[in-house]
């Protein structure tokens, strides 16, 4: 008797159950992308197509991944950054500056040969001078002085901006150098931003 | 006041001089960036160009146009032929004529083709504004139907299977994270109290938040001198999101504005409003 | 021809309160278009607001007056269904004139 | 508009137009006396030079004239709400001057006996400045003056 409760129940589940399963939806919602979008100057339509990280990602929906998958993305990503061939990994704090400023780049709307800036102000406080800046990441006012200006520090730094999955996975913050959003001496000049003594972020 | 002769150049500067030093004295008192920007967006609300926007497209609805010299009087939003009051708070939704889930803007589109004769194209040519050579009939009718929703709360079905479905394909595309700088929706909208520079970002999956956000579109952009559909907030969310281009009337965008209006429920609508 | 303006025109007391926004560009002659033309400054030059022949604001505007205008004012007098006229002249010399009732 | 309307805006001859208009019969005979514009003073980019058109020589900084509605910190430059009042007696006219903006003046409200001395308008400002009030009361100048912070916003480009 019982078990055919059970039985009966999983027919009807099976019977009624007409909506799509969740991983229909996503499929949906891919196909359903790539037809609502057109290519327009640098943003070309292959800017919908995921890599590994950014599907996973994807998926957890905002949430945490578990550890281990969490672990794989970092994995993957700490591969792929390629630090200075000259070893030196500070650049120009003003260029730095100027480049946190910045927020154009890599839109439809920009002009290729036009500047490419890390927006760096749009998320983050960095210098005391800026009064506009945003809170989705943390504050990095006097980053090099509460952590030492050591060597280990600016690796971590470069890095960091190189490709911030290799450290959070599914970081909200773009992977400047792994996508080639800025070059290495921008990089490296953000970094002096942040590592410099001078900078002043530092003081 | 008429021209004087009088030769002032230097006591004027020193006396502007004097003028800066008691201003830089004053600033100690300064309250904080956030605060003042508040006061900044209060004191905008006291004259808002947007109903120049609705003006022109109350004069549109009303106005006999197309090849069949028609009015958009008896267009259906929703609640029957010609019932514009409260018509948006219900929107997106499905309509059986079409056999599509559609929002405000792709239901206007569909009236200019049906009742006005307006091929599909004609009516989408020009979908936003751009100063006055270029003006978007689309976004003035957009500013004055729902100006006609002021003050009606939310209320978005998910009745029909389809209404279902975009509901659930707009969640996903909210959590899409793609194009050269990883974003999706969920990189800005998925956490309370934060902001991009001074602007505060909604959290657009919980109805506070989304509320917050919804009611207060279409809205007149001070940064841009138009008034700003949905649709448009959708279209250049994705330009700064690094992806392509936004399709006007796309069935994404549709989903993603079911997903958003329909996690308002509730909210008072409460525009076309003012922002930066 | 320009697009109309939105006048309110309140009655308080003995004091009319008039809000005016005006469909208007208000082009600097600073910005470039796309191709890097400088687009010519056009903006409004001249604005009157009149009640009964009176006139009761008027004023000249450069560049720095923000796209689709807005001013509002006060003065002693009018009477609820009194009219209100306001005219603007820009500077290509077009203008456009607009009545509203005071209520 | 018609090619002698435009050539006598083109000429500079304001005094020209402005009769073109009053006898086109779409400017009010008063109004055609009121208005005219005043070249000089919103060409200058010198507050010196701006001063000098308006025939405004060395204001005496005011208590009495005050900002309202005026924030510390504009969200946007394009659109800067500015509110002033003047409490000074026989107040003629009210002018809103952008110390950095390529041209300083951006606005002059003549006030006739009968309207309040309080302006309420939107200005744009290119940078972080401060803005001027100038009042001119029984032919004396006075002024005050407010900074405004200009910020960049949203996601930028």
């Amino acid at each position: 008797m019982g078990q055919s409760i059970v039985a009966f129940s999983a027919f009807v589940l099976t019977a009624c159950i007409t909506t799509p399963t969740d991983q229909e939806i996503a499929a949906k919602a891919t196909a359903m992308l790539k037809s609502s979008f057109t290519a327009n100057g640098q943003a070309t339509l292959d800017r919908l197509d995921q890599d590994e990280t950014q599907r996973i990602c994807s998926e957890f929906a905002g949430k945490e991944p578990p550890r281990e998958v969490a672990q794989k993305i970092e994995q993957i990503n700490l591969a792929t950054i390629k630090y200075p061939g000259d070893g030196k990994l500070l650049g120009d704090w003003k260029n730095g500056e100027r480049i946190a400023q910045e927020g154009r780049g890599k839109q439809f709307s920009d002009d290729p040969a036009g500047p490419v800036g890390g927006n760096c102000y749009a998320c983050h406080r960095l210098s005391p001078q800026e009064l506009s800046y945003g809170t989705i990441g943390p504050s990095l006012y006097q980053f090099g002085k509460l952590r030492g200006y050591t060597a280990e520090t600016q690796r971590y730094a470069y890095g960091k901006i190189y490709n911030p999955d290799a450290y959070v996975a599914c970081s909200n913050m773009p992977r400047f150098g792994h996508n080639g959003i800025l070059t290495e001496q921008q990089i490296k000049d953000v970094t002096a931003l942040l590592m410099d003594p001078a900078s002043p972020v530092n003081r | 006041m008429t021209a004087r002769k009088e030769s002032t150049a230097w006591p004027l500067r020193s006396f502007f001089a004097a003028l800066w030093l008691a201003t830089a004295t004053g600033a100690a008192a300064q309250t904080s960036a956030t605060d003042e920007i508040a006061k900044y967006r209060a004191a905008l609300q006291d004259g808002n160009p947007a109903e120049l926007w609705e003006a022109r497209g109350e004069d549109l609805w009303k106005q006999k146009r197309g090849v069949r010299q028609a009015s958009l009087e008896q267009c259906d939003l929703g609640l029957g032929p010609g019932v514009v009051k409260g018509a948006y708070a219900r929107l997106p939704a499905y309509f059986a004529d079409a056999d599509r889930v559609m929002d405000l803007e792709t239901r206007l589109v569909w009236c200019m083709v049906t009742l006005q004769g307006y091929s599909e194209a004609e009516a989408k040519k020009q979908p936003f504004g751009n100063g006055s050579e270029h003006k978007s009939d689309i976004e003035a009718l957009v500013a004055f139907v729902t100006s006609q929703s002021r003050g009606v709360a939310m209320n978005v079905g998910l009745g029909h299977p389809k209404e279902v479905e975009m509901y659930r394909l707009g969640e996903k595309i909210f959590y899409y994270r793609g194009g050269s700088h990883d974003f999706g929706c969920v990189t800005c909208h998925a956490d309370e109290g934060k902001r991009i520079r001074l602007q505060d970002l909604p959290k657009l999956s919980t109805p506070d938040g989304a509320q917050k956000a919804y009611t207060t579109w279409p809205a007149y952009r001070v940064s841009q001198g138009e008034l700003r559909s949905f649709q448009w907030r959708l279209y250049d969310c994705f330009r700064q999101q690094r992806f392509p281009e936004l399709v006007f009337g796309s069935d994404a965008s549709i989903a993603l504005t079911m997903f958003l209006a329909r996690n308002a429920n509730g909210g008072i609508f409460d525009a076309p409003a003012i922002k930066r | 021809m320009p697009d109309p303006m939105k006048i309110r025109a309140t009655l308080t007391g003995d004091t009319t309160e008039v809000k005016v926004l005006m469909n208007h560009e208000m082009e600097t002659g600073q910005r470039k278009d796309a191709q890097g033309k400088v687009i010519p400054a056009w903006f409004i030059q001249n604005v009157s607001v009149t009640w009964n022949a009176k006139t009761v604001l008027s004023a000249q505007w450069g560049t720095a007056i923000a796209k689709n205008p807005f001013v509002s004012f006060k003065f002693k007098g009018g009477a609820k269904g009194d009219k209100i006229t306001i005219t603007w002249v820009d500077s290509r010399a077009e203008k456009r004139t607009d009545e509203a009732t005071i209520a | 508009m018609d090619r002698g309307r435009r050539k006598a805006l083109q000429s500079g001859s304001r005094v020209t137009l402005l009769a073109l208009l009053a006898a086109a019969g779409w400017l009010p005979p008063e109004a055609s006396r009121a208005q005219s514009w005043n070249k000089t003073a919103f060409d200058a980019h010198s507050l010196a030079d701006t001063m000098h058109a308006l025939g405004g020589a060395e204001p005496a900084p005011s208590k009495d004239v005050t900002f309202f509605q005026t924030p510390e910190i504009a969200e946007n430059g394009a659109v800067v709400p500015v509110g002033i009042s003047s409490a000074v007696p026989n107040t003629e006219a009210i002018a809103i001057l952008i110390e950095k903006n390529p041209n300083m003046l951006a606005a002059v409200f003549d006030i006739p006996p009968g309207t309040e001395p309080t302006i309420t308008t939107r200005v744009k400002m290119a940078q972080t400045c401060n803005i001027y009030a100038l009042v001119k009361a029984d032919g004396k100048y006075y002024v005050a003056s407010k900074e405004v912070k200009v910020t960049l916003g949203g996601c930028g480009g």
